[in-house]
């Protein structure tokens, strides 16, 4: 006998559109169905009515904390198509941006997961951390969050000389803050008791789901599109690929506050490194007709653009394929058999963003039951017979 | 091209003149046609053989009067993306999900988008589009035209 | 004298609840760092309620799409009644970049009615404050005469053209 | 492995630090010399002949050509629809659209966001 409680588009724990329908057997989670499409915007079919310089900024928009993801995947297979070599320099600086974008976008997930485990202060010190990074971009970019740095040949904006200080400044604050948070998250017990141990997903399950970016990661799946298929200025970088095999969401916590060190590694060694020479190199509006698979490596995992152009200035198709849509099947077979006090927290731990997954939804795998509804009384009777046989 | 050569060869080797179009455009980047019957044997063959579990996704697209269909998977480090079409007529494939459960998702949104009928799908139900939207009309469909109205 | 205790009281602790109807979640985190310690609208007596029926004002995010449309009116209906809705960000206001995609209706205004409209994509956390200042300016005069008198000392660059 | 507290030395520093928070109206946070604004248009610099090349590259048609007469046309700034990205500045030949600094634009209806500027 279980009970199946709708947890609707607007809800405080999401902060975007999803619906979910939990089927609970007492406090249990027994079955869960997602139903998205509260985002689907038909940006796909919206593309091909756009010309490429347009659909740079469509593209951004997909979800406004990876956008520089997208746009770098959206210009690298343009890049591709048209055969254009883009200068070193713009190489380095899109790459910049891509490390500065993953540690806003980690610092952003900390303090969410933080909030939705109810330790509001990990919320609020995360964030008020995360304005340095904020600060870094906007000084860079222009803007804080929709970043539009990259343009079909290269970069737009360049880094002048007296920026360097304050960046090199604003990453030695975010390596030490990193270095508190990663103590924060390994031992301080609001935290980890309410993520120790919740939402098991082991290895072999998450490489026969296909998850992908932290959240495999965490469960020992060593897949990192910057090491395993380098784009932009990755092969000049050395970092190292962090995995944890915890298998829980707070192996997910560690990898990700792991990551934002890398991530801080990586920027130092770009400003250091930072080539001279062109940002941009002038492309031409008209794409040759080919096809092309652009991947890249967003804060929540591998991202893919397949792109194909029929010669005019408007693609033929563009399929976008986001991380966070990859790690949907593993994170309901990780709720299922978990308390409804954790839905929140386990479902944070792939770091959702419908925004960028709602092309696709999903539903439980194993075949569907059908309850009927429960009264209130009987609801009240069965919760207190279902604890009374649980402590017998 | 180490990984590369090395599958291609594979693939010839085992299903010979039956595929087509076998190219590198770069390197970690492979194209294969393969004819619609053969898909899920060579799906299972790759698995078994070349340790093939990733798959990152599923494209269609409306070519006139067939639809296209590419398979991108993860081959040791390599995008390989195989490719058949389907004939619009009657727009049928069957399911890798028994393969590779990660498709599950994938499949669902090229029925929804595109109408293809994705046979022996364990949950075939309607994906993004809201429940509003009217049966038989598929957005990513040349045919479908969005009228753009100034506001 | 109940009437204007009513009128201080709302104007000075407008409850917000945050609806995202389909947008990019570029405008959600902008809101939400309008709530954290940097910016800090709290100190207006501005609180995220979870639900619509605690709240006051309604901030959008994001374009209609057509699945939301109905559940946006469903709660803004749910709202209790001097209620506000401000729409935040281009794709709020008029549907911003997705013109053209089958999916989005268009601007907020296509569902509920709407107060104030803050353009930008996303607009910075103070040009959110700068809103909500913009709408209590609506309920009472002393907020508009504060934007005025930051405007004419060159703080704030209040644009009318 | 698990302590209890380990925030509490991080607090207590808190309790002596500058405070984080800027006083919005008040105080106002230094905008970066790049941040992209309203755009401006310069008629001085515009040929208005072009017909437009700034209209057709805007990803979010934020830019109405308003004819003056059978040649010469003059972009009108729809910022309810506009995204801000900067694109009909690098799009324009002449370079008569520049992004100012001006992020303050919250108005009480569309129409007062539709900016003619000539």
């Amino acid at each position: 006998m279980s009970v199946s409680i709708p947890i609707g588009p607007q809800h405080p724990a999401l902060k975007e559109p999803t619906h979910l329908m939990v089927t609970l057997d007492g406090e249990r989670v027994v079955d869960i169905d997602m139903r998205l499409g509260y985002n689907h915007r038909g940006i796909e079919k919206g593309a091909e009515s756009r010309n490429y310089i347009q659909n740079i900024y469509l593209t951004e928009r997909i979800c406004g904390i990876c956008n520089v993801a997208h746009t770098s995947t959206f210009c690298q297979g343009v890049e591709e198509l048209l055969g254009l070599e883009v200068p070193k320099r713009g190489l380095f600086i899109r790459t910049l941006l891509c490390e500065l974008n993953r540690i806003h976008s980690h610092l952003l997930w900390l303090g969410v997961a933080g909030h939705e485990v109810g330790f509001d202060t990990l919320f609020m010190y995360s964030w008020r951390d995360r304005e340095i990074v904020m600060d870094l971009i906007e000084l860079i970019s222009g803007n804080r969050v929709n970043i539009g740095i990259n343009a079909i040949g290269g970069v737009r904006r360049d880094i002048s000389d007296d920026m360097r200080p304050q960046i090199l400044q604003g990453i030695g604050q975010l390596e030490d803050r990193s270095q508190y948070y990663l103590e924060v998250a390994s031992t301080e017990v609001t935290f980890v008791r309410r993520t120790q141990g919740v939402g098991k997903l082991p290895k072999e399950k998450a490489i026969e789901l296909c998850a992908v970016g932290p959240y495999a990661r965490a469960s020992g799946v060593e897949y990192d599109l910057r090491k395993d298929d380098p784009f932009a200025a990755y092969p000049y970088l050395d970092f190292k690929v962090i995995t944890s095999d915890r298998c829980d969401v707070l192996g997910t916590a560690i990898v990700r506050v792991l990551e934002i060190m890398e991530s801080c590694k990586m920027c130092r060694q770009i400003i250091e490194g930072l080539p001279p020479g062109e940002i941009k190199v002038k492309a031409p509006r008209k794409v040759p007709p080919g096809e092309v698979v652009s991947k890249t490596e967003a804060p929540r995992g591998e991202l893919i653009h397949y792109i194909r152009s029929n010669g005019s200035d408007r693609p033929e198709r563009l399929k976008v394929r986001t991380p966070t849509l990859a790690d949907i099947p593993s994170v309901l077979y990780s709720l299922r058999g978990g308390y409804i006090a954790d839905i929140p927290i386990v479902f944070a731990a792939i770091d959702p963003c419908m925004a960028c997954m709602d092309r696709v939804l999903l539903l439980d795998i194993d075949n569907r039951k059908t309850e009927s509804m429960m009264t209130w009384e009987e609801l009240r009777e069965y919760g207190m017979r279902w604890y009374a046989n649980r402590k017998g | 091209m180490s990984a590369e050569s090395d599958i291609q060869d594979k693939l010839k080797e085992v299903f010979g003149e039956k595929i087509s179009e076998l190219k590198t455009i770069r390197e970690r980047r492979v194209f294969v046609r393969i004819p619609l019957p053969l898909v899920k044997e060579v799906i299972s063959y790759l698995k078994q053989n070349l340790g093939m579990t990733h798959i990152t996704t599923i494209t269609a697209i409306d070519v006139g009067e067939e639809i296209e269909v590419l398979y991108h998977f993860l081959c040791r480090g390599v995008a390989l993306s195989l490719r058949t079409s389907v004939p619009k007529a009657n727009p049928v494939i069957d399911t890798i999900t028994p393969i590779i459960p990660g498709a599950i998702l994938y499949e669902r949104e090229i029925q929804d988008l595109l109408g293809l009928k994705v046979k022996g799908h364990p949950d075939p139900r309607r994906l993004v589009l809201p429940e509003g939207w009217p049966e038989g009309v598929y957005p990513l469909r040349k045919e479908y035209k969005v009228k753009v109205e100034e506001s | 004298m109940f009437k204007n205790l009513t009128g201080w009281s709302r104007v000075k602790s407008p409850w917000i609840c945050h609806l995202n109807t389909g947008g990019c979640n570029g405008c959600d985190i902008e809101v939400l760092a309008a709530l954290m310690p940097r910016f800090d609208i709290e100190r207006f007596g501005i609180l995220l309620k979870a639900t619509p029926r605690h709240a006051d004002v309604l901030v959008c995010t994001g374009a209609i799409t057509r699945q939301m449309k109905d559940r946006a009116v469903r709660i803004y209906e749910q709202m209790p009644e001097p209620k506000f809705v401000i729409a935040v960000g281009s794709c709020a206001c008029s549907g911003g970049v997705f013109w053209g995609c089958y999916n989005v209706l268009g601007g907020i205004d296509k569902a509920i009615p709407v107060n104030v409209y803050i353009p930008g994509c996303p607009p910075r956390p103070d040009a959110i404050i700068h809103g909500v200042i913009k709408l209590l300016g609506a309920l009472d005069p002393r907020y508009t005469e504060l934007l005025e008198e930051l405007k004419r000392k060159g703080e704030i660059h209040v644009s009318g053209k | 492995m698990t302590r209890i507290g380990s925030m509490f030395p991080e607090i207590w520093r808190h309790l002596f630090r500058k405070r984080a928070t800027v006083l919005y109206p008040f105080e106002r946070l230094n905008v970066p010399k790049g941040l992209r604004g309203k755009p401006v248009f310069d008629e001085k610099k515009c040929s208005l002949k072009c017909k437009g090349a700034c209209a057709i590259d805007c990803p979010a048609k934020a830019i109405v050509m308003e004819k003056i007469d059978e040649k010469a046309s003059r972009p009108v700034f729809l910022l309810d629809r506009c995204a801000f990205c900067g694109q009909c500045a690098e799009s324009c030949p002449f370079g008569s659209i520049t992004l100012s600094e001006e992020f303050e634009l919250a108005q009480y209806d569309r129409k007062s966001l539709i900016s003619k500027q000539w």
